[in-house]
């Protein structure tokens, strides 16, 4: 019975929508507003699954001391800062306390986890850390009531609006993304100097093409002729190809989409 | 505070290129923080703008609240039973939900945007004229080529047929025009590669170094 | 002076490829890492030299053009910032000229964006646009000539919501002042009220689901500017009619900015563009000259033994 | 006397602004409009008010002829405006729309929420009425009214029934081949390179010793790259439990990471070895790309894995995890339906299953029969869609010479209207 239950709401809940793009009346509408809006709420609550796996391997490697565990140490102060400075907004910009309730949370937070795995994953003195943990949290309560000039914020954004969570995301986030993304242009050259070999017909008609493409801003009188077979390459054969591909795709994705609905595709239940 | 960023971004930018060189502790650290820094943002941005913003304030607090947004809550929780072993299976339905919802959707959409549309954009009368009715060669040419194109390519991708005689020919032809558009559009994404690796050396000599005006 | 240096330093990089050359042929070939030195140095150093590159405008850019310039003053449009920090160098630039010319023309932008990091662009885009004096003089005010809606998660569901209502998906505005008191989005429901939708896309969500929905389900007008990695997947809609123009990548960067007449950066990263592509090919050429030198090698080692 | 001369002022302001308010609405090629003296146009006829078709109600579409002075005659007409009421005489002071001269026709509709501004509520009788519009607003010419009519809104969307009836076959071809296959009738599937590929590299890890790193990309659980590569994971454990080789599975979704927990942990048990699963092979990183891309490029030159499979969505991120492969030394295996990324994976990668290859690998790696039925609808479906294709281009070329009219409008079979 419990393998089979989800396999029927699939076939529900698929169909329902299959209808439903047919039935353009307004419940038919209104019920696909409720679905998308429960999609986007399951995604919420499995991103808290993520992060709880996230810390528990980090917390794992750490207390295993398994190879390059001191950055695990990294990414968890990372994370649960970054969760801490989005939570909460300088009111009156006295800072210490700040930082210090900051340091006294993530102590307390690294105690209490170890507290909670326990033994089981080699934690030494599990008991004693677990209220250490509960201690140094209270300590963090007291100075979250008695010191007025930032205060925990979940019921409004404002914690966005907190210097240091702003600075995080543009002063780290910003320029790590942009430069793993420019490595690319190296990756790019590399790949292009290792494999545009023209071995066999099908590697020199990619190499031709790549190369015509890449010519196409050569200034000057064949630069022009380059240029125009480049925007031809581009429109006719490249736009013949990718349209197989894509009614390919659409025919694979909607046979696909059958499958699940039909409940022949099982092997993303966990049944292989 | 603000050359503070900088000097930041700039460091880090470093630690990344040293990668190419090789894998090495300062990449490591970087590697670390990226991860946990960018899993607390999102986890923050998410939860304000569908928890906060959608349930919170859309079902909770709101005058008229919208009770249906609770089902999506009960889903959601029911996928937190992934925590405890014994009643995990419990979790399978919110991604039957999830997975049976996506793909009545897609199922419909991708037969319309992907084949049909683009079926009928195939079907297209092959001699071009001009205004003054005499034969664009060129674009009559392309189109043909198109069609040809895309046929051979279908064929390419048949799976239960032999790629043997006649019908092999196609599928020949047809792998031929998917390499053309591979290396085309290898060839065209070298720009934007090299269009990010132009905007780190704008900050790096422009906004650290100052050298750009 | 730091141009005279880099051009002398790009010169003698050019000539050193021969030794690369020779070094191949040899039966030594050229390791990642040098490869690696090569790109870096040749995108780096045009940054510092003066030159600006011929630019003729393709068909693509002049449609888009050709469209906006029918939008009457006043006219709304939504401007979907679907990209983030690592794509804003192609799409960053077309979006300050894009939002230059609307403050220009008196267009009314409607900013929102599928990626959370969209609406944040959209703001550096306008502060951009805004440090040129020229644009200043026009009015700019923020909830009247322009709002932002921010970011919401959901992808194409959002854009589903937003066919039969902006304000489901957007309650409130980035500075959390409700929908309906902003004079801006008054009698705004939905896209039958809106003009025109300008899509600045780097990949999912993006101008392919805007098409799928905005165009096909709800016979909006949408142009729209891609990275060139996704321009290539938005050609069928281009060639099919499904939306009006398309940038494609810095080169359509550029060529937007000349076809608007606006001075950007876009122009001085082409130089560097041609370098890199430069030093790419030149590899690619050295890798295959040397395969068929050793090729022939080995068949007259294979023939004579 | 004040007041007078404020009372004159107040007029031309306001007519000046009715005027400016005319003229936005005005396109450019508006005739010379003699200002003086206007004489009311003649008015709007055979004007008609039906529920719009194919929608979800609150929207009715006002259809007319244009007056005979728009475009010729007195030519003195610069728009339409559409008044509504309650009842057929009834005051018509409602404005719901004004279009600009040339027009003929008008939705008049609203959002389906109840308070939202202009709500038109279904089934409740309405009464429409055209003026036609002249450069002075207190000089115009109104139609007969019309009505009454209500909005409502359809069970069916007329302009999908191309699309309905291809589901229908679709669906009809699938349980057709898949009880074929259920009963036993041999299906012949042509090789796949990328998938042979699988069972080898797996077969190369074990001997080596060194892990197998399986990553799905950027897709999330519903995307249908992903479910297909739930399938190729399914396998790829199968037989990981057998040669006891070890797995590195890095999630980018959570949703995907516990699918991908629950898989892995399965095929152990099915292999009759529970306990040698360990808990943390399928394990979270981060919901950001570089990130993630960052985290697992570490990995590969950490772990020199032997085999990289790559199966599911992916994007920028392709060439890194690829290049970085090459130089770990790994075999890598990629399939992906993103359009844009398989050039990379084809230079960079040993084997790639281009777009739809990706959906058919699952039917080939357990050539289970359901699985191959579906595949041969597939194929028929192709093999339909090429027909037609063919039928429309000899009907849009070759339909004048050979008579074949009635082919002509075959093509709108595909254009979907809804």
């Amino acid at each position: 019975m419990r393998r089979q239950l989800p396999f029927f709401f699939v076939f529900l809940f698929g169909t329902f929508m299959v209808v439903q793009n047919f039935v353009p009346h307004e419940y038919s509408e209104r019920a696909k507003e409720f679905l998308s809006d429960w999609t986007i709420i399951i995604g919420i609550f499995a991103l808290a699954l993520g992060i709880w796996s996230l810390i528990h391997v980090s917390l794992d490697k750490i207390n295993k001391r398994k190879p390059n565990w001191e950055y695990s140490f990294v990414t968890l102060v990372g994370l649960v800062a970054m969760i801490f400075f989005g939570f909460t907004a300088n009111v009156s910009g006295s800072w210490l306390t700040y930082f210090a309730a900051l340091m006294v949370l993530l102590i307390s937070l690294w105690l209490l986890v170890q507290g909670i795995l326990g033994a089981g994953a080699g934690v030494t003195k599990a008991k004693e850390k677990f209220f250490a943990g509960i201690g140094l949290a209270a300590i963090f309560t007291f100075i979250a009531l008695y010191d007025k000039s930032w205060a925990f914020h979940f019921y409004t954004s404002e914690g966005l609006e907190n210097p240091l969570f702003k600075h995080f995301f543009s002063d780290i986030m910003v320029p790590l993304q942009a430069t793993m993304f420019a490595l690319l242009a190296f990756f790019i050259s590399s790949a292009s100097y290792r494999a545009f070999r023209a071995r066999n017909l099908l590697a020199t008609l990619l190499l031709i093409a790549a190369l015509i493409v890449m010519l196409r801003f050569t200034p000057g009188p064949w630069g022009d002729l380059i240029s125009k077979t480049s925007t031809w390459v581009m429109n006719v054969p490249n736009l013949a190809a990718q349209r197989a591909i894509v009614i390919g795709i659409g025919l694979g994705m909607v046979a696909t989409a059958l499958k699940v609905i039909l409940g022949i595709e099982r092997g993303y239940m966990g049944k292989g | 505070m603000e050359t503070v960023g900088i000097w930041c971004g700039a460091i880090l930018t470093l630690a990344i290129f040293s990668f190419l060189y090789k894998d090495n502790p300062v990449y490591k650290a970087c590697e670390a923080i990226f991860i946990g820094v960018s899993a607390g943002y999102y986890a923050i941005v998410y939860f304000f703008d569908s928890i906060y913003k959608k349930f919170w304030l859309g079902a909770v607090t709101a005058d008229q609240p919208e009770e249906w947004l609770f089902g999506g809550a009960i889903l959601g929780v029911l996928f937190l039973t992934r925590l405890f072993p014994k009643i995990s299976w419990v979790a399978r339905w919110p991604l039957a939900f999830i997975v049976g919802a996506t793909a009545g959707l897609y199922m419909v959409n991708y037969f319309v945007t992907n084949a049909m549309n683009q079926v009928a954009s195939t079907i297209t009368d092959v001699i071009a004229r001009g205004d003054a009715g005499d034969i664009n060669w060129i674009q009559s040419f392309g189109t043909l080529v198109i069609l040809v194109g895309v046929i051979t390519g279908l064929m390419y991708f048949f799976f239960s047929k032999e790629h043997k005689g006649a019908f092999g020919g196609g599928a020949k032809v047809g792998i031929w025009f998917l390499m053309v558009t591979f290396g085309a559009s290898f060839g065209y994404t070298v720009m934007s590669r090299m269009s990010l690796l132009i905007g780190r050396m704008d900050f790096l000599l422009g906004d650290w170094l100052g050298l750009i005006n | 002076m730091l141009n005279t240096i880099a051009t002398v330093i790009l010169l003698l990089m050019g000539l050193s490829l021969i030794y690369v050359l020779y070094l191949t042929i040899k039966g030594r070939p050229v390791e990642r890492r040098i490869v690696f030195l090569y790109i870096g140095f040749g995108v780096m150093l045009p940054l510092l030299m003066k030159m600006t590159p011929p630019l003729p405008i393709t068909s693509d850019v002049q449609r888009l053009y050709d469209h906006i310039i029918t939008l009457p003053p006043g006219s709304k449009v939504l401007c979907a910032f679907d990209y983030d920090p690592p794509s804003a160098p192609e799409l960053h630039p077309m979006a300050v000229a894009f939002v230059k010319y609307a403050f220009k023309h008196n267009l009314k932008l409607i900013i929102m964006g599928l990626w959370p990091q969209g609406p944040q662009q959209a703001n550096m885009a306008i502060a951009a646009a805004l440090e040129d004096p020229a644009v200043a003089l026009f009015p700019h005010e923020q909830g009247v000539d322009w709002v932002n809606l921010g970011f919401q998660s959901g992808n194409e569901f959002v854009i589903l919501s937003m066919g039969s209502e902006f304000k489901r998906m957007f309650p409130r505005d980035t500075r959390l002042i409700p929908y309906d008191s902003i004079a801006l989005l008054k009698n705004v429901v939905n896209f039958s009220n809106i003009d025109f939708i300008m899509n600045f896309g780097a990949g999912y969500p993006g101008t392919k689901e805007w098409v799928q929905i905005g165009v096909d389900r709800f016979k909006a007008k949408l142009g729209a500017g891609n990275t060139a990695v996704q321009a290539t997947e938005v050609y069928p809609y281009l060639s099919s009619g499904q939306i009006v123009g398309l940038l494609g990548g810095m080169s359509g960067a550029a060529e937007f900015e000349k076809v608007l007449g606006e001075k950007g950066k876009a122009t001085t990263f082409l130089l560097a563009q041609m370098f890199g592509h430069a030093t790419v090919m030149a590899f690619v050429i050295i890798g295959n000259v040397a395969f068929l030198v050793l090729g022939r090698k080995k068949k007259d080692a294979a023939g004579n033994n | 006397m004040k007041n007078l001369f404020n009372m004159s002022r107040f007029k031309i302001v306001f007519t000046v602004c009715v005027l400016l308010s005319l003229y936005s609405f005005v396109n450019a090629q508006a005739p010379a409009v003699t200002t003086v003296g206007i004489t009311p146009p003649a008015p709007v006829t055979e004007l008609t008010a039906v529920d719009t078709d194919n929608d979800h109600g609150h929207s009715i579409t006002v259809k007319w002829t244009p007056s005979a002075d728009d475009g010729a005659g007195a030519n003195n007409v610069l728009g339409y405006r559409v008044m509504r009421s309650n009842s057929f005489e009834g005051p018509f002071n409602d404005t719901v729309g004004v279009v600009p001269l040339g027009s003929t026709n008008f939705e008049n509709s609203s959002s389906i929420e109840e308070g939202a501004e202009g709500f038109i509520p279904d089934n409740t009788d309405f009464y429409y009425r055209v003026d036609a519009l002249t450069g002075d607003s207190l000089v115009f010419s109104s139609s007969e009214v019309t009505g009454p009519v209500h909005s409502y809104g359809q069970w069916f969307n007329k302009g999908l029934i191309p699309v309905f009836f291809a589901v229908i076959i679709f669906t009809a071809l699938t349980v057709l081949f898949v009880s074929a296959a259920r009963k036993g009738k041999e299906l012949y599937v042509r090789p796949l390179a990328g998938i042979e590929a699988v069972d080898d590299a797996i077969g190369r890890a074990t001997e080596m010793g060194r892990p197998i790193l399986y990553v799905f990309g950027l897709g999330v659980a519903s995307d249908i790259a992903t479910i297909a590569s739930f399938t190729i994971l399914s396998r790829v454990a199968k037989r990981v439990a057998e040669y006891q080789t070890n797995l590195i599975v890095p999630c980018y979704d959570p949703i995907i990471m516990t699918v991908a927990q629950d898989i892995v942990k399965t095929a152990y048990m099915d292999a009759g070895r529970p306990n040698d699963y360990k808990e943390d092979a399928v394990f979270f990183i981060t919901q950001a790309q570089f990130a993630y891309v960052g985290a697992v490029n570490g990995i590969m030159i950490r772990e020199l894995p032997a085999t990289n499979i790559y199966m599911g969505k992916f994007y920028a991120e392709s060439l890194m995890l690829a290049e970085t492969g090459v130089v770990s030394g790994s075999i890598q295996i990629a399939g992906t339906d993103e359009i844009a990324q398989i050039p990379f994976f084809v230079v960079a990668c040993d084997y790639t299953l281009i777009g739809e290859e990706l959906f058919a690998a699952s039917a080939y790696l357990g050539r289970e029969p359901l699985l191959l039925g579906s595949l041969k609808a597939q194929d028929y479906a192709k093999a339909a869609v090429l027909v037609l294709a063919l039928l429309g281009i000899l009907a849009v070329n070759f339909s004048g010479d050979l008579g074949l009219t009635w082919l002509v409008n075959f093509k709108d079979w595909f254009k979907v209207i809804d």
